[in-house]
């Protein structure tokens, strides 16, 4: 494989990689191969499909008062699906707070995530088994966590041994909104100087909340990165065959120690910013009716479909799957505890302050001075 | 003066806090053409608490401004803006947010006008709704009004009510001095009468006495305005008279008024969301002490979040002072 | 443990508080391979106070990292570090230039460990030089402590001489809390006799009190000690008897040994070089007054920088409290 | 004209525009044109001289203990020369803390910069009159303040209105270190996206304090523009001509309406970071001696004689007017008041406060005490 900066030619319409029509058809890229089976299609079916009833199980359960708010990723199931598959258990993935996909691909119980919009805890699952991180949310910070966390692989030895099952990488999302953020830009110089292992994976989704893509760039995002000397790409973020194969040749690049990429993943937010949104005000829905289209569950089952690889029972199998899967979540979800009040003071340190045991104890006794009065 | 839509010419009108302050930038914008409405999602969305709704509409995208997603961009190009001639609105999005942008806030528009020697202004309202109680994520419920009250330079106000709001703004917008200004976000639905008409009652920088009492004065701004009327109509039930007042301005804090008070009652409760450690009630107290010495039947109480970070909106009543901590307090101070 | 160059093995030697903490620096890095030094010019240069002199050399570029000029991709990558098991410790040139980085440290550094109900560890030390006096022009003489008291997740740490900055830096570097780590520049070339043999005499969080005395308490930390013991010695020549606390630890505060001086002595003084409104004084004398009101015969006085932007140098001398500021106030509590 | 993103070919060597070789003679370059006379060329020699000699002579004063620190700006003559030769009176230009060649293009009294590097004030003179900014010290903040600038100018009707003395752009100087800030790339973003008429102008002197550009960035500097939509140039920054033609044509494109440029002047750092620096613990002398050959003096002084077209008198004569200067610096600088101490409290609002007016209350009468002990 070839990954050059030659993918960021600005003349003319940006170059888009592509290896699964809308309509289903596989095709080639002079760059960049899909390098799995069928059996693995149906795989990333089977993820899109249940990532999708995650989310909108999650979205029902906000609706129905359980959930403070969601944050949709509806759309998006492509890009995180294709680039999720494509890290090995060694890489360490860095989300946003919308990367339900690729939290699938990792392991975590998507009861965490409905767990904290649900506001019980702020991430309850354990980063270092999952290799996945806490969602993040201040706009573009885990972009320099996850070259931080590069650094130290480097510095751990782990880049360019040549064991495909040692070296490693890291991966990090954020939106088209995010480029705009100092930290993004400063993310961008240090994994270039230090040549980390990081693959910046911008899903550009078109939209950061109302604001439309050209109030963060009047060029395509993927050519950011020649301003800082490396590669940028720009793939169908709806195609989770190019999705997947363009990931995984970032982080085998960034593994080998060739250095940072930013891949940005051409998508579209179908649904609101978050369930506090109001898509209504700010866009038209043709463009909602002209991504549909687009649809990247729809592509990957035209393909399965035609191709004769899976019959009815397949879909119906996932669909069930998928039903237990929503059922289970939304049991987990009404049976979840609250957190007990004095948590509030765990885990501030490693290792407490008196006035903070203090505290603890003073509030401990307020709360109990509640219960004599019952 | 009064914003066209709703209030008519001066007729009152029952507002949110969120329209009121929406009325407010839009007299603030309809009297002077150099004031400027900058931030994320201000225009077409209206802000996501709609604080901004409508004015993009009416004024247009040159001063009503969608900006890119960079808190210290905005404030660094809001600086900019002044040093033209401008008089930019800025909006944080939420209390969280704001710090990406701090190094602008406290390095360049707290200073601009000391390091001139006067010669350059600087007239820079940051909006930043604040403050829990709405249900949220992590990093959108802070209180850091502490943080840019220590810093030389800046004013900072905190407003609790739709008819406060609507004249604060408007006074905010016109001081030629860089102000931080606070919205309890989860005050931005409750409703008031406003009658533009009548003019703004109470000069900016002044706390307000909202309820008289004799036995224990509570200080408060904000979101805890309500809490402490609340706990002083609860009081009273029990014979216990206490005197609330809404600090409205915490940089510079309105003294007199607090001390007179203090000295009065013996006793004082600072009531605020934010961490006790360092927090605006430890200035206050402090202050109390310095000049009240002697007056003082008990130290000044502090009510306050904890110190530790808002926890999860599961648990983050037990974190926010509400009218039972409020009593506590008082019972505390009376007994001392 | 010991720095190999000029300390030997454990014997004494005279070095200043520069040498002291890039000692101290090199037997936490031979004493633990994970431990990084990082941050602009830290490097060949050896920082522009020379604290991490010699540091690169010895351990190479991959443990002494030459950062880019961008603080929020210092601490931002630090924590990136910290996560994968590194205990960074960051260099921020000038008290003034974390700012840029401020984000980074409250809503991701302080929080990080809460976040994750503790799973995740962020042992970051953030190294700031801090305060006046050494003649700089603007930005290079900040006393910022207080805004980072007031976050809760950090630890702060002010050390005044050398024998306790060197054995200070090893412990928050062995810390597995995020620590800010003040170090007051003008104190940076004060000397002392340094026994790396003795050990550490003092736990990290605690105050030490350095001189004893019964009329007033003087409460300080970094660059005020040295100022507050010259105080101490000139009343003693006026038959006034001072007790000297240095405080240490800024977060969590050692309140005990604060308290049981106050009770002792009836009267306080707070010094600090950061402006008064919410500054660290206000916490300690809110504190104190809570805890010892009935043992008080004074108010608890502050004696601190301006509510003004540092000055230029030319008037710094009139800025930053001095022993006459300090006798003063100890005049003004006993005269109370 | 036409500036366009080309100047950014990524291949092979950087192209650097020059228009006077080290050697002193013109050349052409296909874009930029030096469109000024010989004349012009006299009075640049004048302000480079006259400015070398400030700088000489602050370095004098700091070391005699007047002055608490001095930035040099050795080496960097031509860089503000030119650029700052060719602001229109409208422009409003923006500097780091070493700009002293573009304040005196600016008319600001190189005695003001002496008063700050002494520490009397934060800045003397008036921006609202040279429309020169107050030195910036954190590094990076002023970037965003010109292009915020720079939309007021838009907002003020001023952009590509067609009449040269009207239509204004803001300039704002950066080093090469500070490309690594948040803010710079943030700028960088605002100034894309809403196509504002302002000049980056990075002086890559090489060093930032100690670190080589290499921390910085990979590739050179220029291109970092591409990164965000807009043109980037590099000048040798050496040379007088090729920075004033250069800088004009941003100038002026970003007047008519074309939106921002990055003009990244590769000059060096001849002398220390400041006087408190010492290079020798991290550079090597060689490279100090090679950049002589390159001084930005030299080769116009060559041009001039070369050409005949000044005799010694004229150097004599600016030689002359340098030595004045230098006196009237020392002499004013010897005899500047310190400022009063309650000046303190002046200018920390527009409007003081009851608490500040009651701390400067108290400071003068503890002031006062002392007078009465005396
Ligand atoms: C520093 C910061 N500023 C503002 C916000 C509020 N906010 C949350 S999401 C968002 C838009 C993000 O857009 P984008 O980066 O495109 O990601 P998307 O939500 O589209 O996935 C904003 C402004 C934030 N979380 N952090
Ligand atoms: C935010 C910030 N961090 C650190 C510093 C300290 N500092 C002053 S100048 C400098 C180097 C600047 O290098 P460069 O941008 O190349 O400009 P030059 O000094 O070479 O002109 C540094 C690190 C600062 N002024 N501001
Ligand atoms: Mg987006
Ligand atoms: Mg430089």
């Amino acid at each position: 494989m070839s990954v050059t900066a030659s993918f960021g030619g600005r003349e003319g319409r940006p170059p888009l990689v592509q290896l699964l029509t809308p309509e289903g058809e596989r095709v080639e890229h002079p760059d960049f191969a899909f390098d799995l089976d069928d059996e693995a299609i149906k795989g990333f079916y089977r993820d899109l499909v249940l990532t999708r009833r995650v989310d909108f199980e999650a979205t029902a359960l906000q609706r129905q008062g359980e959930l403070g708010i969601w944050a949709s990723l509806l759309g998006q199931e492509a890009a995180q699906i294709g680039s999720g598959r494509a890290l090995s258990a060694q890489d360490y993935a860095f989300p946003t707070y919308r990367e339900h996909g690729v939290a699938w691909c990792r392991g975590v119980d998507p009861l965490q995530l409905i767990g904290l919009f649900r506001g019980v805890d702020q991430g309850g699952w354990d980063p270092r088994e999952s290799n996945f991180h806490l969602y993040t949310i201040v706009i573009g910070a885990q972009t320099l966590h996850a070259t931080g966390y590069a650094m130290g692989i480097q510095r751990d030895g782990l880049v360019g041994t040549g064991d495909p099952r040692r070296d490693a990488a890291t991966i990090v999302y954020f939106g088209d909104g995010a480029t705009s953020q100092g930290d993004v830009n400063e993310s961008f110089v240090f994994a270039s100087v230090y040549n980390a292992p990081v693959v910046f994976f911008c899903q550009n989704n078109q939209w950061a909340i109302s604001e439309p893509i050209e109030r963060q760039s009047r060029i395509p995002l993927y050519q950011r990165a020649l301003g800082f000397g490396f590669p940028g790409v720009r793939v169908d973020g709806n195609d989770v065959l190019a999705c997947y194969a363009v990931t995984k040749a970032a982080l085998q690049r960034a593994r080998e120690g060739s250095g940072p990429m930013l891949v940005e993943a051409f998508t579209y937010r179908m649904g609101a910013h978050t369930t506090s949104d109001d898509p209504t005000r700010y866009r038209l829905s043709e463009e909602l009716e002209h991504w549909k289209l687009k649809d990247p569950i729809e592509r990957v089952k035209a393909y399965l479909s035609r191709n004769g690889i899976v019959d009815a029972g397949f879909y119906a199998g996932v669909e069930a799957e998928a039903d237990e899967l929503a059922a289970r979540l939304r049991a987990g979800c009404l049976s979840m505890p609250d957190p007990d009040p004095l948590s509030i003071f765990d885990h501030v340190y490693v290792e407490t302050t008196p006035q903070l045991r203090q505290q603890r104890e003073d509030f401990a006794g307020y709360l109990a001075s509640f219960e004599g009065a019952h | 003066m009064p914003g066209r839509d709703d209030a008519g010419q001066g007729a009152p009108v029952t507002v949110t806090m969120a329209k009121a302050i929406n009325m407010g930038l839009r007299a603030a914008m309809e009297a002077d053409p150099k004031v400027l409405v900058m931030g994320e999602d201000v225009g077409k969305l209206g802000g996501v608490f709609r604080v901004t709704d409508g004015l993009q509409k009416d004024f247009g995208e040159d001063r009503v401004i969608d900006t890119p997603l960079a808190e210290s961009g905005i404030l660094g190009t809001a600086i900019g803006l002044a040093l033209r001639g401008y008089r930019p609105v800025c909006e944080i999005q939420f209390d969280g947010f704001v710090f990406p942008g701090y190094d602008q806030i406290i390095s360049q528009l707290a200073k601009m006008h000391f390091r001139s020697l006067g010669k350059l202004r600087v007239p820079v309202v940051v909006r930043i709704p604040f403050g829990g109680g709405i249900g949220a994520v992590e990093h959108h419920s802070e209180s850091p009004e502490s943080l840019f009250v220590h810093v030389a330079g800046l004013k900072v106000l905190a407003c609790s009510n739709p008819v406060d709001a609507y004249w604060m703004i408007q006074q905010a917008i016109s001081t030629d001095d860089p102000v931080i200004f606070f919205e309890p976000k989860r005050r931005y639905w409750e409703k008031a009468v406003l009658d533009v008409a009548a003019g703004p009652l109470t000069p900016l920088h002044a706390a307000q006495v909202l309820r008289s009492g004799d036995d224990v004065t509570l200080l408060c701004w904000g979101p805890m305005v309500k809490t402490c009327l609340q706990a002083a109509e609860v009081a009273a039930g029990e014979d216990r008279s206490l005197e609330v007042i809404d600090l409205r301005t915490l940089s510079p804090l309105d003294l007199p008024v607090i001390f007179q008070s203090v000295r009065r009652t013996g006793r004082a409760v600072v009531v605020h969301e934010s961490p006790l450690t360092v927090g605006m009630g430890a200035e206050i107290a402090a202050r109390i002490t310095e000049e009240c010495f002697y007056s003082l039947e008990s130290p000044v109480l502090r009510v306050t979040g904890f110190d530790t970070p808002y926890p999860p909106s599961k648990i983050e009543e037990d974190y926010l002072p509400d009218l039972d901590r409020v009593l506590d307090a008082v019972d505390r101070a009376l007994a001392w």
